[in-house]
């Protein structure tokens, strides 16, 4: 990959990820994004949580900031807050995103914060070896659903849209390829942007799961996923295992930052 | 236009998955598992740069051959 | 007398090291010895190289970690490589015979290097086996447990079904260990 | 191997003693070195009729762990380092409103992230003050998987004996070394239960202090219809902001563990009674300083191990009943000094106190141990 | 109040809320729906957070459990869990509930478990004094929005239901009258139930807003209110300023607790 | 009354102090009693073109504080005593990663909800141990509203200057309670920055050892394009596990504090150069206990107090330098027994440590702290 | 049937809000600010029971009077 | 010498005491000397009876909190049953008349009963300055400060345009003062 020269670090390449793992993929549709949005790359702050997903900020070449586990959104908000002329991304897995994260995500989609989101979804906690995640689908095994898991995931884009996001929208792994548009468009959207981009662990979800190799959770996801567009004309019965890709939802709102700077604005004019 | 393309693998970041070779339109590739997959047809290759694109470890590089802007 | 041994053994990812060791030291405590299994964790353990190791002894196990290992097994170059390091003298090295060895090993280390992975492919067509052969060879060179129980410890802890085909890889594997010239180095 | 006897993992024997001592419910949210507990919960609490909830976070899973235990139902969670940073206000609240349970920590190298697969002692202090406000604390801390699996039988006795969570520290040594463990059928430990009230319903008070310094505790659902709060409260159960009231809380709930310390604290020692030299470990730790000892001990040197079983509350005794006979006395902890430091106030200046500390992911090796032994003989 | 002597705990009143505080209203509507309900007293638990509204379960005479800030979802989940025969009601506040508590509220939505929970929503942190809320409109003053609110609020009928809720309903202090029954088909749902009871708080939020009395704040509610039904005939421009009460959402799904039994059940059968 | 004096409660002086020291970003989350801290830099911070943020809850707000403070900016948050249990996490992150800022914690009667409006002394050796693995911490307690003034200001020019989260601690009484303080037009205390880089770019390493102790702290979007995590890191700011390089991060973590005790730690006495028995106690009790040591002076008794400003790093010092002179040595806090176990550590058994403790959500009086020095006269 | 209503007012429980006379259909209340509310005119009640379910104090009572299950 | 004044002032949720507290320590400042002005918070402060409290010294205060008042000032009965209980020795009580008085004051307290409420509300037509007017009597019964500060620390708190108001309010309570017959009890 070409961009891996400008934007990787190459002393931490090559990256901890296990072989086929869908994070890999993820990163470097982030990364042709970035270069695509022609964002300034000093004004360019990479945040995440913890997580095998996670670790990706410390393969980019810019300033990055790896913190708690699910806190990457309010260090994200107070990064932005503190200088909103910084474009910030944030990068975090399902379970860093929508368990420990979640209250983070409802409230940063509600605030409406220039900030844009990409949750690498693999539907596991990978890091800590295979317990399944908010994003489990009931029915799958996990070390801590031994009997299949009962417990309902959520639909992220749906919660993001209903708590205020203001761009949303999913892709897969298999669609590598037209993945980068969909985040250049959050990027570019000025508010809180969310792109939920379902990949795949093969060591623990699939393995778990018999789901095969990767090439096969990549074809898996090739024919499970519906552009959104097609699935307007489908029955509820239809989409019932299908993932809806594309652009999900894509409205206008005051942002955040911006209305602080107005307020500051006021006051100070107003002295 | 009849343009060629250069197709390469880093076999130091290569981590053998077998995903470009799986998904490339025109088997430029042959993958023996765990090992770094040849490239065994660079000929058929169309750049639609899908492995690269879907290469999880950075490793797989297409360019165009006159392409001498990125080499 | 205290007798305790330290016992590591090494080997990639997949290659089932942590059960080697955890059956190692099942074995043990069938012969009524203490041991104490531990591993590495973490992204060492991710891929690449991976160890587990074993402490036996014939008393209370105090110290519970290996530091200077009597019996050290590597099934693969990147593990021996990384886990050779710190053999104690006169140590017994179990090695798959792909590997070369380096010369910073202790005087009079022993070292048995024989086909363990090339027999569990090629004889019995089953290289998942591996492990369970060099276990045989391991326990074969070294007489650490005796065979009645390192073989009940085997049968105690793989799948149902596999029985016979674990047996004969562990005998498979007391088979290489006669055979070999365990040459002082 | 007979049907008891087996090899297991110091997490995996603290699960067995959470289900020998009747543990039916479980929430927690994952972390290494702990998850193991978390997971073999998941796969055989089900098969007792018991409960598994993996939370959203461990503050829920603190929360979830507490209110189990109102409904009578014994209760635990475990975690570690970050994990337990976050569980630090429902610890408070479980204390506050004396609700048995227990809290394990496995601990990793901390602060913050830290180093997640590395044994540390690091927590030891955060066991003891890291939720605001005053409270007492009860903490266990096993130094082999055998005594993981008694241990935490006891945390869950000492829990329910005085109405208070119990925490059961582990380092990532003990938590994932498999070691032989004896499991009885029935586990030879006595199990306790939480005093239950004796009283009529209308005469329940949850709270009463005329019930001894621990007060018996009904189940949710069992129609006695009282209240539990996190503010402070009166005996019965209802907040209160009087001086007088609040004082008398405060007052039992300290007493109640201080003036139990016979029953509450266990330690162990070796070699002690001619020692000049003492070596206080706890944990994993210990078991290098006893091979230290030992060490020492061939080489002529008079040197001994106190070993605190019981952390917290402090045992005060073990260091005075040896201060005055020991030359030095030396401690060791993976960590850059926290026990110590009580170590040193109870000893009161009448040994000099060496100190071996480390906090680089490696467990201490007896013969860092043993070289202090020696600088100090 | 008649049923007061059933269900109250006489020696806690006059309870602590200020003079027309909607937090008194809201908390008869819930005593009267549990009593409508039929709910067995001694097998009702009640389970609050840290708030004005929240020092609701003091004032019940059943089992009773007044958590930490923001927690009171997980107390109680843990509480169901243990004991699915018990019926456990969470009473929270907005901020209790939606700030702090965010998380747990969407994961206990995700769950569907058997829990109802209502929400005192006074668009305001009363018992520390008058903060702005995640449920206080854009615009509004608050001792921490001095120059007016910019930050949005949830719609958190909606949040709800994205989130997996299966009954969901709102209803204002002003129509106490029709609100129990709103919370009976709440109770009597076998999932995660959700009333937001929109009240008043003359003190912080009522004084600092201008917005009168008591009396004038329940009038508001009452000309702001739009019935369900009706809202469906009307603009989202007619329903700007509007709050559309009554039943919003039901459906039904697997509760989590009568599936961890059913789990149970053919594990022990099993053996 | 001039305008540079002016009557205002100990919370409004620490933001006026927080303004003189040039914060521009505070997060918090509103708790009793420190809830005017945030209400007034609401206000006052978008006046000076900073940015106030009302985070979802405490550990959010300790998050966004270090994120800002990433920026180059001074940031701050406020809270009590739940939400600085709810902190500790991210504070963890804050110390291990180097990221100043300063954490205010007034303090109230816990644990739990406990007492939210009465003061309390509960949190102090939480503030030195509340987070998980081994840290050092500064934390500084002032006991009047002008100290609060400065002290805010002195807390981030140590937070600053040693590149590390800074905690002060207040008690109700004095975040409350208002009183004199003379605002300087222009601070008399110079204002601290943190060490920037000097080197070029792609020479920058976030945690230099060769830089001294306190390695320069580039800014987020200043193009040095650095890392930061909470993983255990080695200079580069990478993560390793290493045990050789997890140790030099630790053992430089601690050193930046302990080799700068001169000027960390602060401390005033009064009467102490001819006492036979000291007082020491930090914050409101001070007050009380200086005013008892004037009734005992009255008295003819030699009695005089030590009052602690910085109290973590423990001021060793300041007992060690009094302990052998003394004839008793009196600590009094509201608590059950914190900051007296320190100070018994450090005294050695050199003298006799009389507790004068209260938790009930009252100030202790003079006439309680007299009545024990009476006791050991 | 002619039922007659008796309404009570609690002024223990009651906080002089004001908002059972403010919402009374029957203007059965009478409400000086500042005071617990006057019952004077009962006799106009028709058991709407709005005063006693908008009562933020649980201070409000309406009985059928002849009602005696309740009394 | 020491001079130390211990304040109490109480009164219903709304009547001001706090800002009554706050102007009068503001006086004191005004005046040179220290001041230390607290209040209670909590249930108590919300509705129901509250207080401010003010120690004034001509040197600097250690013990922040009254503990002895010797000047109590109280508006409701509510406020004066709760808090009388701790008056120290010749304590001087303001209090409005129509409040009636217990019979465990201490010895020697003089009573300063007049009406406040009233003055307010029929004289100025105002109930809202009822705390000024208070204020006025307080400082007029026992001279803590000097009318001067007392009255520019009135002006400089109260709200842009009330400050007339605010003014006659001060000086009708100096007027009750002057008017009372603080009789000793
Ligand atoms: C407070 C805290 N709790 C738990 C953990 C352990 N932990 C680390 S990563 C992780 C889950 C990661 O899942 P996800 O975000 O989906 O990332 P993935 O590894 O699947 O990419 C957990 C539970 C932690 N580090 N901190
Ligand atoms: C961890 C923690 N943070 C903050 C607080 C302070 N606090 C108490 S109640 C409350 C807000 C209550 O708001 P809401 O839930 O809307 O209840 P209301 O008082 O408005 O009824 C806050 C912030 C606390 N008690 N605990
Ligand atoms: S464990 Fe799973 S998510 Fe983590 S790196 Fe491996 S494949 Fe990827
Ligand atoms: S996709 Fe990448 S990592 Fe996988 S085999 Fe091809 S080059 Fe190697
Ligand atoms: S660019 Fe397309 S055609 Fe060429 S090798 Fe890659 S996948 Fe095959
Ligand atoms: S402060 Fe507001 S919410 Fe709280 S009791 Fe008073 S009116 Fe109700
Ligand atoms: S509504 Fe209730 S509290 Fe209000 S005035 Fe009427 S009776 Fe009193
Ligand atoms: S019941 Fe209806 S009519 Fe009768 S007093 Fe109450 S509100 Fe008025
Ligand atoms: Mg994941
Ligand atoms: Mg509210």
């Amino acid at each position: 990959m070409m961009l891996a020269e400008k934007y990787l670090r190459d002393a931490m390449m090559p990256h901890m990820w296990c072989p086929g793992c869908g994070h890999g993929i993820i990163l470097q549709a982030v990364i042709r994004a970035i270069d695509k949005a022609g964002l300034e790359h000093d004004k360019t702050v990479i945040v995440s949580g913890i997580g095998c997903s996670s670790r990706a900020s410390g393969y980019m070449n810019f300033d990055t900031l790896h913190t708690t586990h699910g806190r990457a959104l309010p260090f994200a908000s107070g990064i932005k807050m503190a200088n909103p002329d910084l474009n910030v991304i944030v990068l975090t897995g399902d379970g860093d995103a929508l368990a420990i994260g979640g209250n983070h995500f409802i409230h940063a989609c509600r605030r409406n914060i220039d900030i844009t989101t990409v949750i690498f979804n693999n539907s596991i906690y990978g890091m800590t070896s295979g317990q399944y995640s908010p994003m489990t689908p009931v029915g799958q095994f996990a070390t801590t659903s031994p009997y299949g898991n009962i417990d309902r995931n959520f639909d992220v884009c749906e919660l993001a849209k209903s708590a205020g996001a203001t761009y949303v929208a999913r892709s897969t792994a298999y669609h590598a390829p037209s993945m980068p548009d969909l985040i250049v468009k959050a990027i570019n959207n000025k508010g809180f942007s969310v792109v939920e981009a379902v990949g795949q662990c093969p060591t623990y979800y699939g393995r778990r799961n018999k789901l095969g190799s990767p090439v096969d959770m990549l074809n898996w996801q090739k024919e499970h996923a519906v552009n959104v567009a097609a699935a307007a004309h489908l029955t509820p019965e239809q989409l019932a295992d299908k993932l809806i890709i594309g652009e999900l939802h894509n409205s206008s709102a005051p942002e955040f930052t911006e209305k602080y700077d107005q307020l500051v604005a006021r006051l100070q004019g107003r002295e | 236009m009849g343009r060629k393309f250069a197709v390469a693998i880093n076999p130091k970041w290569c981590k053998k998955c077998g995903i470009c070779a799986a998904f490339c339109p025109r088997q430029v590739f042959t993958h023996k598992a765990g090992h770094v997959p040849e490239i065994t047809a660079e000929e058929k290759c169309i750049g639609c740069n899908q492995c690269e694109q879907r290469c999880p470890d950075f490793a797989v590089t297409v360019r165009g051959k006159n392409d001498e802007s990125d080499s | 007398m205290v007798e305790r041994h330290e016992v590591r053994l090494s080997g990639s990812g997949g290659q089932g090291m942590l059960l080697a060791g955890i059956i190692l030291a099942e074995a043990a405590i069938l012969a009524d010895k203490n041991a104490v299994q531990s591993q590495s964790y973490g992204p060492e353990a991710r891929g690449g190289a991976s160890r587990s190791e074993v402490v036996i002894s014939n008393t209370d196990i105090d110290y519970p970690k290996v530091t200077q290992p009597e019996i050290f097994m590597a099934l693969t170059q990147e593990a021996y490589n990384k886990y050779h390091h710190d053999l104690g003298p006169n140590a017994l090295l179990v090695v798959d015979e792909s590997l070369s060895l380096t010369d910073d090993l202790p005087e009079k280390s022993r070292v048995v290097r024989v086909p363990i992975i090339e027999s569990a492919t090629e004889t019995l067509k089953r290289p998942i086996v591996a492990n369970i052969v060099a276990l045989g060879v391991l326990v074969g060179a070294s007489s650490i447990v005796e065979h009645e129980f390192i073989e009940k410890a085997v049968l105690n802890r793989v799948p149902r079904g596999t029985e016979e085909l674990n047996r004969r890889a562990l005998d498979l594997g007391f088979q290489l260990a006669a055979g070999a010239v365990g040459g002082n180095k | 191997m007979s049907p008891t006897v087996k090899l297991l993992q110091g997490n995996e024997a603290c699960v067995e003693g959470a289900l020998a001592a009747g543990v039916k419910f479980f929430a927690g949210y994952p972390i290494t070195p702990s998850t193991e507990i978390a997971e073999l919960l998941a796969e055989r609490l089900p098969l007792v009729g018991g409960r598994f909830m993996q939370m959203e976070d461990e503050i829920a899973s603190m929360a979830a762990v507490i209110g189990a235990s109102l409904t009578g139902t014994k209760a635990m969670t475990a975690t570690s380092g970050p994990g337990f940073s976050l569980k630090q206000e429902n610890l408070g609240f479980a204390i506050f409103t004396e609700i048995p349970c227990v809290v394990v920590n496995v601990m990793r190298g901390g602060p913050s992230t830290g180093l997640p697969t590395s044994p540390a002692q690091g927590d030891v202090m955060q066991a003891r003050w890291g939720t605001h406000g005053d409270h007492p604390v009860i903490a266990v801390y096993p130094a082999s998987v055998p005594e993981a699996y008694e241990l935490t039988i006891k945390a869950f006795n000492l829990s329910e004996k005085y109405r208070t969570p119990v925490i059961m520290l582990m380092d990532e040594v003990v938590g994932h070394m498999r070691e032989k463990v004896e499991l009885p059928d029935v586990p030879q430990i006595p199990i306790e239960e939480r005093p239950r009230p004796t009283v009529s319903k209308e005469n329940y008070l949850p709270y009463d202090n005329n019930q001894g310094d621990v007060p018996p505790l009904a189940n949710f659902g069992d129609g006695y219809h009282f209240h539990v709060t996190g503010l402070t409260h009166d005996q019965t159960g209802f907040p209160t902001s009087a001086p007088a009231k609040a004082k008398v809380l405060y007052e039992r709930l300290h007493r109640k563990i201080e003036n139990n310390l016979d029953d509450i604290l266990m330690w162990e020692t070796k070699d002690m009674e001619d020692a000049e030299i003492g070596v206080l470990a706890y944990g994993s730790t210990a078991r290098s300083a006893a091979r230290a000892v030992s060490l020492a001990r061939e080489q002529g040197i008079k040197a001994g191990l106190m070993r605190p079983i019981t952390i917290w509350p402090f045992p005060e005794k073990l260091i005075t009943q040896y201060a005055s006979q020991l030359k030095s006395l030396v401690v060791a902890e993976m960590n850059l000094g926290q026990y110590v430091n009580e170590v040193e106030r109870a000893a009161q200046g009448q040994v000099p106190i060496k100190r071996v500390l480390q906090a680089n992911g490696e467990l201490i090796r007896p013969d860092t141990i043993l070289q202090a032994i020696m600088e100090v003989k």
